[in-house]
């Protein structure tokens, strides 16, 4: 069988002291839609080890990282080939959810290190000072021109998720704007 | 010329040059400090009336020392820092745009804080310490290289060092504070809405990004922003060698550089007095002090005061070698010439609001000052120091630290210590300014109002004097304030003579709108990082790099890329697509269709949602099946069409156009969450986590039988408008039986990061031809299938796409549905989807050609039947062809009509829209 | 650029938001008993106030939801908010 | 020495003190109600006129607008109105006798994809059977038309021809609407400064009088024309309209040495520039999205408007933005005007000119004075009744000219 090709293939990945930029591909992404006030919410977060979260702009991290999209709505992430749509429908029954299987709608690129947030800054117009997005915040949000939605983890670091179509250009944007900290002298 | 630098003064020797000359300055200089040191006095025409003028002021209020630079087309001697190799030219009014490439990177930051601090002088400083002690982020942001604010230009001591020292000290000092950013060369330009303000910060050359603006939210916002001194109107104040006196002070002071040898100071208020003292300390002859006033201040050593005198008249042509000055009491005139090369004036200071007005603030007179102040305002801004009218050194230190606090208080944080300000000397109290505007005269012709714009007090009596009563009108009929310098100097001296000519209190005029932005803006610095390939997001799929490695041109689609068409060695457009077209018609192509829209409907409402979503019905469609449908807006005008699947009962696959895919899932959700939220219905995007292949042709079946052994294809197994889940070339996909040509055909969905692994598999089996949008957009049009957007404007309704027979009658209602019984809308002469063919089979008709009924064209205006939507050639017909919406046109069928082209009437004959097999024989294989 | 208070997601830069219009023009119970001046006036006619207006805004670039909220035209603030049911 | 501009006359007009009645009253004092002013006294003869403004005259979009004048509409209506206007603009420094600056040097509307060449061409041809010259220029052309024009295959939004008019270009707002006011104060209108219209009096479905801050004003004729504020005003009198009213920017550079001779537009971008007489690039963008009434727009749409820019004209790369602002314009749901009839009688409406409103001076202004001397619009302006959206019969020159100036 053929290889999988993430949409960053091309890219190569770039490291200094202060700042490294990776695709993560091939997660297992899965959006899910269901009331939170429902018994299948809760049947739900049983089975990934974590409530659904409802605190707007959070994350939650067990089995799987959960992370809050909009009032009735969150991405389940988990490691590349799980079935979290097979533990997250069963656990759903034949409850009113919207379970659908978008892994490969996005990827994700992490963004590491101590100039994480300078970088960002450049595109992203929500205050990511690590007292109001520090780990465990999550967002739906624009970077630069493209939807994504970016989520903080521990060490100053970043996962963005960004739709599969606009990753190039997004690679190409955080590479012009990370020059700065990767010592590129001015053109 | 003889160097007027201060002796003693220390500098790093920098080389310049100026209009074609070479010079030597200092590193610390500007371009006007350098010129000053060079004894350079003229240094640009006046735009309108050629008069020589001369360096003004010393910074961004500088309206005469105007220049040009590498590809800098206009820019302020003042402001500008004089670097090694600088080569400047003096503008007359007008800059000039390089033709040489700026290569510069320019970039922007988004930024937040508690408190924003604009200015960096004595009140800015102690407002943003005051509020970074209580824990609150803290950004200030100063224009100059060095803060400060006028701190260097006096040489005033705080806290018994130089003033800019202190400055310097107190500001690295809070730069090294975790939640504080020190922003210097940066210019606050813009204060908008909820207390969004823009910045620009000057990074300079050598810098990764030159220029940065800076888009700051901030939760208060301390405007610490200074005055303006302000000129006085009276004949010959346009002269080399006129110069505000606190720019005089600043020059000696900043630069070391002595303006003149022998200066008359003219002054309304005591200011201009110390300014006098820091020049005669630095080997300035102080002539004469003219005092507007009757009670004068103290005279510096040796000069004489001339209290309640005016100047009214300026000899020397090429600048200033005498001042006549008189007893303001015109009864009591008593001219005097007194020699001079300077003459230094200072009418007072303006306190700068303009960004505390672009926030929304009233201005409010203050009779004190004589100028306007800030009033009532509803954003969360402070003002402080002189911005609003304190203009002593240590008024505006405990004017900035109590400012300070009460933004930090307002945003949250509490005040535990009370920010001790710093000691300063003591000042001598101020007397009362005096208000004078404009020394009264026979003749105004020479009182310039805006030095920029030539504009002068005879020109605004001309203009109040045809009827004007508004500002307004006035800065529009004579362009003061329209310059570089945006009226800086110019505005409220025009408000004032306007008040002057038509016997009105400045107080009643006010001022012109004071607009974005403070300083003027490079377009590059504005665009930041959106240039060339970051412009606007290049959407890709999958299979991108396989077309561009076999030579696709690419079509942009919105923010798509699509492949055009597939050229082979020696092959144009026109060939590659008849090629394409006979490969599909009689083989078999494939395309990559993977940029149409496609969401996910779940939820056991979701057949209920899609019958009142789409004209046509979508309950009916059982599991398995797949159905074409159309939407319409609530007016009955054509939206979005697809193909809708039912993947269960409570799921459906919706794909939409490659154009509209965000806009029908958020008209979609739009209408779930603000109409129907009683409808248990989830809507979820995955166009992107899918890549479709087209694969269309009467090949297309053993190709995928091949690629899919565990398949049935056979049109019994696998009839039109279904669709099966299987394995293709190893990958889970699935597959869908639908047409957009005509042809046996199908759309193999994988996971997107398996596309091109699918499109290789099946580019290798070496029978599938690869077509690009051309032959898909040929195909369909040769079957009548319109493109929603190309064949549809907004204003077609499906009725007029022959296509009733997608318009439910059964459903009660559906969006647009009312529209249809519209008297309009049900016209019978409304623009109908029709077939054209050219009398010519090889003539092709511009796509957007109109059609007349006659053979001859009338005079204009001639009645247009409507026009041609997709032309093509069609290599299954043999023929040209076209679609087009023509008045009345399902009731034209075999009517000849004509197209007018330049002189000619090309004949065409009207067709059903329908030219490929009608029968729909093909479709089966 | 507006600070707009998406109700779930807190203040949000106006370009995340997608503007709606005014808000509570409900879609007609039965549009087939409307005569075409009332259709009309569904289609096509909305307030248009200077000063206080009820509005709807769709968080388009976060969580998607639209909400409405109460929005000074003469001034642009935005008075108060409410979730659309 | 001569200026870069003309010099205004000595006399403009007067401030008369307002009289307790007139026979037309028009609300609002900007180029469309000066123009109404001017055509009614000269083509009707009629005199007994006020013109009411709430601030300083010509002073809302009149004074904001980036001045393009083009009658090159895709539909016969539209067309027919501008080109009307267009007319008229060809012999207004004569007819006026004022220096208007109308200068005839082409507009330039750039197609950047391929539904926009067909968007073009058709407009071209709809054009051409209307009696308005236009043409269809390949990017080699336009860059003859226009040489600072990036024609580069290799952008992101490539140029891909344009159409041209030649007869279109540019005027100098101010000059125009002083040019009204002037001549229509010589034949006798009362041009009121400082007197803002708070209601629309009605007494049994006919217009009665208007109240103003200055007092009330009995008036035989009504006639609106108020720009962003129309709902306002017709609301007092129970009339709905069909606007909505949004803020729209633009902007100026430093005055700078002639490099554009022509006006360039580009819907597809968002952008459309020409450099006035003085020298300085005006531009102007799209229109903010949300309702409003506050003169002031957001600065991500100058900043966007930049960005397009200088893919088009690499050369601005170092121009600098000065000054910006903004008017506030209503909008339409066809984008098209509504000039005509109201149910209550004697009251009259000219609103929804949206971005468009600055080209149609002479011509509405001709139309509207017709429209109010005989009761009934003119066929020029019958289209743009408030009945379409009743009937369905818009105007809708969105796909044409969602951003047309």
């Amino acid at each position: 069988m053929a290889e999988r090709l993430s949409p960053l293939a091309r890219f190569t990945p770039v490291s200094s002291g202060d700042l490294r930029i990776a695709e993560i591909p091939f997660l297992t992404q899965i959006n899910l839609r269901v009331d939170p006030k429902s018994r299948a919410a809760a049947d739900i977060g049983l089975a990934l080890g974590a409530p659904l979260p409802t605190e707007p702009g959070t994350c939650a991290s067990a089995d799987a990282d959960l992370l809050w999209l909009g009032p009735d709505e969150w991405l389940v992430v988990g490691e590349r080939g799980r079935d979290l749509e097979g533990t997250i429908r069963a656990a759903a029954g034949t409850a009113h959810a919207g379970i659908t299987d978008v892994s490969a709608q996005r990827t994700v690129v992490a963004v590491e290190g101590p100039r994480s947030r300078d970088l960002l800054a450049h595109g992203c117009a929500l205050d990511l000072h690590p007292r109001v997005f520090g780990p465990g915040r999550c967002a739906q949000t624009m970077l630069a021109r493209a939807q994504v939605v970016l989520a903080a983890r521990d060490g100053d670091a970043f996962r963005v998720f960004v739709r599969s179509s606009f990753a190039g250009y997004l690679a190409d944007w955080l590479m012009d704007a990370a020059g700065e900290y990767l010592g590129v002298t001015p053109r | 010329m003889t160097s007027r630098r201060m002796t003693g003064w220390q500098g790093e020797p920098v080389r310049f040059r100026f209009d074609g000359r070479d010079y030597e300055g200092v590193r610390g200089d500007t371009l006007a400090s350098a010129l000053l040191a060079n004894g350079v006095r003229t240094v640009a025409a006046s735009p309108a009336l050629g008069r020589p003028r001369g360096i003004y002021a010393a910074w961004t209020e500088e309206p005469n020392a105007l220049v040009r630079y590498g590809v800098e087309p206009m820019a302020q001697a003042t402001t500008l820092d004089l670097a090694e190799g600088l080569d400047a030219t003096s503008l007359r009014g007008r800059g000039r745009l390089s033709e040489e490439p700026d290569t510069g990177r320019y970039d922007a930051v988004y930024a937040h804080c508690d408190v924003l601090v604009v200015g960096a002088g004595p009140a800015g400083i102690a407002a943003a310490t005051a509020a970074a002690e209580t824990g609150a982020r803290v950004i200030i942001a100063d224009d100059r290289p060095i803060a400060g604010g006028s701190l260097p230009d006096t040489a005033e001591t705080v806290g018994g060092v130089p003033g800019a020292e202190w400055a310097a000290a107190t500001l690295a000092a809070l730069d090294d504070r975790p939640d504080v950013r020190v922003l210097s060369r940066t210019s606050v330009f813009g204060y908008y809405d909820d207390n969004h303000l823009v910045a620009v910060e000057r990074r300079g050359v050598d810098a990764y990004s030159r220029e940065r603006v800076w888009r700051i939210r901030a939760r208060r916002v301390v405007l610490a922003t200074g005055a303006h001194e302000r000129p006085i109107a009276f004949a010959g104040n346009d002269r080399p060698g006129v110069m505000l006196a606190a720019s005089a002070r600043a020059y000696v002071n900043r630069h070391g550089v002595l303006p003149g040898e022998r200066a008359v100071v003219f002054t309304t208020n005591d200011s201009a007095y110390a300014a006098a003292r820091d020049l005669a300390a630095a080997g300035v002859e102080i002539a004469a002090i003219v005092d507007t006033r009757e009670t004068a201040g103290p005279a510096p050593d040796g000069a004489e005061v001339l209290a309640g005198h005016v100047v009214t008249a300026v000899g020397g042509e090429e600048g200033v070698t005498s001042v006549t000055v008189s007893a303001s009491d015109r009864e009591d005139r008593d001219d005097r010439e007194i020699e001079a090369d300077l003459l230094l004036v200072s009418g007072g200071w303006n306190p700068l609001v303009h960004l505390f007005s672009q926030a929304g603030g009233e201005l409010r007179h203050d009779d004190g000052i004589g100028s306007f102040v800030p009033g009532s305002v509803r954003q969360a801004v402070e003002v402080a120091g002189a911005a609003r009218g304190v203009f002593t050194l240590a008024g505006c230190l405990e004017d900035g630290a109590a400012a300070g606090a009460r933004a930090a208080e307002a945003a949250g944080f509490r005040v535990e210590s009370v920010f001790e300000t710093p000691g300063t000397p003591a000042e001598e109290p101020a007397a009362p300014a005096g208000h004078l505007w404009l020394v009264p005269s026979a003749d105004y012709g020479t009182h310039f109002v805006d030095l920029q714009r030539d504009v002068t007090v005879a020109d605004v009596m001309k203009a109040t004097g045809a009827g004007l009563r508004s500002v307004e009108h006035v800065k529009r009929y004579t362009t003061a304030g329209t310059a570089h310098d945006q009226g800086k100097l110019s505005g409220v001296l025009t408000s004032a003579v306007v008040g002057h000519a038509l016997g009105l209190p400045l107080a009643d005029l006010g001022t012109t709108t004071f607009r974005a932005p403070y300083v003027p803006v490079g377009f590059a610095t504005l665009a930041g990082r959106d240039r060339g390939a970051l412009h606007d997001p290049v959407r890709t799929t999958s299979l991108h790099e396989w077309h561009v490695v076999y030579g696709a041109p690419f079509e942009n689609v919105g923010q798509w890329k699509r492949p055009w068409y597939y050229p082979r060695a020696g092959e144009d457009m026109e060939a590659a697509v008849l090629r394409e077209c006979h490969a599909v018609r009689t083989a078999v192509g494939a395309m990559d269709a993977s940029t149409l829209g496609k969401i996910d409907v779940q939820g056991p409402d979701a057949a209920e949602f899609l019958d009142r979503i789409y004209t046509n019905m979508m309950s009916t469609l059982k599991v398995g099946a797949i159905r074409y449908g159309v939407m319409c807006r609530p007016d009955g005008m054509v939206f979005d069409d697809g193909t809708v699947i039912r993947l269960a009962d409570d799921r459906f696959l919706v794909t939409t156009t490659t154009g509209n895919a965000a806009a029908v899932l958020d008209w979609m959700e739009e209408w779930l969450q603000t109409e129907w939220p009683q409808l248990r219905v989830y809507c979820t995007s995955v166009t992107e986590h899918w890549a479709t292949v087209a694969l269309a042709g009467p090949g297309s079946r053993d190709v995928l039988a091949g690629l899919a052994p565990g398949l049935a294809v056979d049109a019994a197994s696998f009839p039109f408008m279904t669709w099966r889940d299987t394995e293709v070339a190893g990958l889970a996909a699935r597959v869908c039986r639908i047409s957009f040509s005509g042809e046996l055909a199908y759309e193999i969905n994988v996971n997107a990061w398996d596309g091109l692994a699918l499109w290789e598999a099946v580019m290798g089996t070496g029978v599938v031809t690869p077509y690009g949008t051309e032959t898909m957009h040929v195909l369909r049009a040769e079957k009548g299938y319109p493109i929603v957007g190309q064949d549809t404007d907004g204003t077609v309704t499906p009725a007029d796409l022959g296509m009733d027979w997608v318009v439910s009658k059964k459903k009660p209602d559906f969006i647009g549905k009312r529209s249809f019984a519209r008297a309009d809308t049900s016209r019978p002469d409304r623009k109908h989807l029709v077939g054209l063919l050219p009398a010519d089979a090889g003539r092709l008709l511009p796509e957007g050609a109109h059609l007349v009924e006659t053979s001859t064209l009338p005079e204009p205006p001639v009645p247009t039947l409507g026009h041609v939507t997709s032309s093509y050639r069609s290599a299954v017909l043999d023929s040209t062809f076209a679609l087009a919406l023509v008045s009345g046109g399902r009731d034209r069928m075999g009517e000849v009509l004509y197209v007018p082209l330049g002189d000619e009437q090309v004949p065409v004959t009207v067709t059903s829209h329908i030219l490929y097999d009608p029968e729909g024989a093909r479709r089966d294989g | 650029m507006l600070l707009i208070p998406c109700p779930w997601c807190g203040p949000r830069d106006e370009a995340e938001f997608h503007y709606g219009g005014q808000a509570h023009v409900a879609y007609p119970e039965n549009p087939a008993a409307l005569s075409d001046e009332e259709w009309a006036r569904y289609l096509f006619f909305r307030d248009n106030p200077k000063g206080r207006f009820a509005e709807r805004w769709n968080h388009t670039a976060g969580c998607r939801r639209w909400f409405n909220a109460v929005r000074n035209t003469a001034t642009n603030e935005i008075e108060a908010r409410e979730v659309t049911a | 020495m001569t200026r870069d501009v003309p010099e205004h006359p000595d006399w403009l007009w007067s401030s008369p003190e307002p009289k307790r009645s007139y026979d037309v009253v028009i609300v609002g004092g900007g180029g469309h109600g000066l123009a109404t002013a001017y055509y009614l006294a000269k083509n009707h003869g009629i005199t007994d006129v006020a013109v009411l403004e709430r601030g300083w005259l010509a002073g809302g979009n009149m004074a904001r607008n980036t001045t393009i004048i083009r009658s090159n509409y895709l539909w016969d209506e539209s067309a027919g109105i501008y080109e009307h206007a267009l007319k008229l603009w060809e012999g207004l420094e004569d007819d006026l006798g004022y220096p208007i600056l109308f200068s005839q040097r082409g507009v330039l509307n750039l197609a950047h994809s391929l539904q926009d060449v067909r968007d073009s061409v058709r407009r071209v041809h709809a054009n051409r059977l209307n009696g308005v010259d236009a043409e269809w220029l390949t990017p080699e052309e336009v860059k003859e038309v226009c040489p600072i024009v990036n024609v580069s295959p290799d952008v992101r939004y490539p140029v891909l021809g344009a159409t041209y008019q030649p007869r279109a270009g540019i005027a100098k707002h101010d000059y125009v609407a002083w040019g009204f006011a002037r001549a229509a104060a010589a034949m006798g209108v009362h041009l009121i400064e400082n007197c803002e219209v708070t209601g629309v009096e009605v007494a049994d479905g006919r217009v009665q009088a208007v109240q103003t801050t200055r007092g009330r004003i009995a008036a035989g004729t009504v006639a609106l024309s108020a720009a962003g504020h129309s709902s306002v005003v017709a609301a007092t009198a129970g009339v709905e309209l069909p606007v909505q009213t949004h803020p729209l920017q633009a902007l100026v550079s430093e005055l700078l040495e002639p490099v554009h001779p022509t006006v360039v537009m580009s819907n597809a971008v968002h952008v459309y520039v020409s450099q006035a007489h003085k020298g300085e690039l005006v531009m102007g963008a799209g229109i903010d999205p949300y309702n409003s009434y506050r003169q002031r727009g957001a600065f991500h749409i100058i900043e966007r408007q930049m960005s397009a820019a200088l893919e088009l004209f690499p050369i601005f790369a170092r121009a600098h933005v000065l000054r910006t602002w903004a008017g506030i314009v209503d909008v339409t749901p066809d984008a098209s005007p509504v000039v005509g009839t109201t149910p209550v009688d004697g009251l009259l409406v000219n609103c929804g000119w949206g971005t468009g409103g600055f080209k149609a001076t002479p011509g509405v202004g001709w139309c509207y004075a017709h429209t109010i001397a005989h009761g009934e619009p003119h066929p020029l302006n019958a289209p743009f009744s408030l009945e379409r959206f009743t009937t369905g019969a818009l105007v809708d020159e969105h796909g044409a000219a969602a951003v047309a100036h």
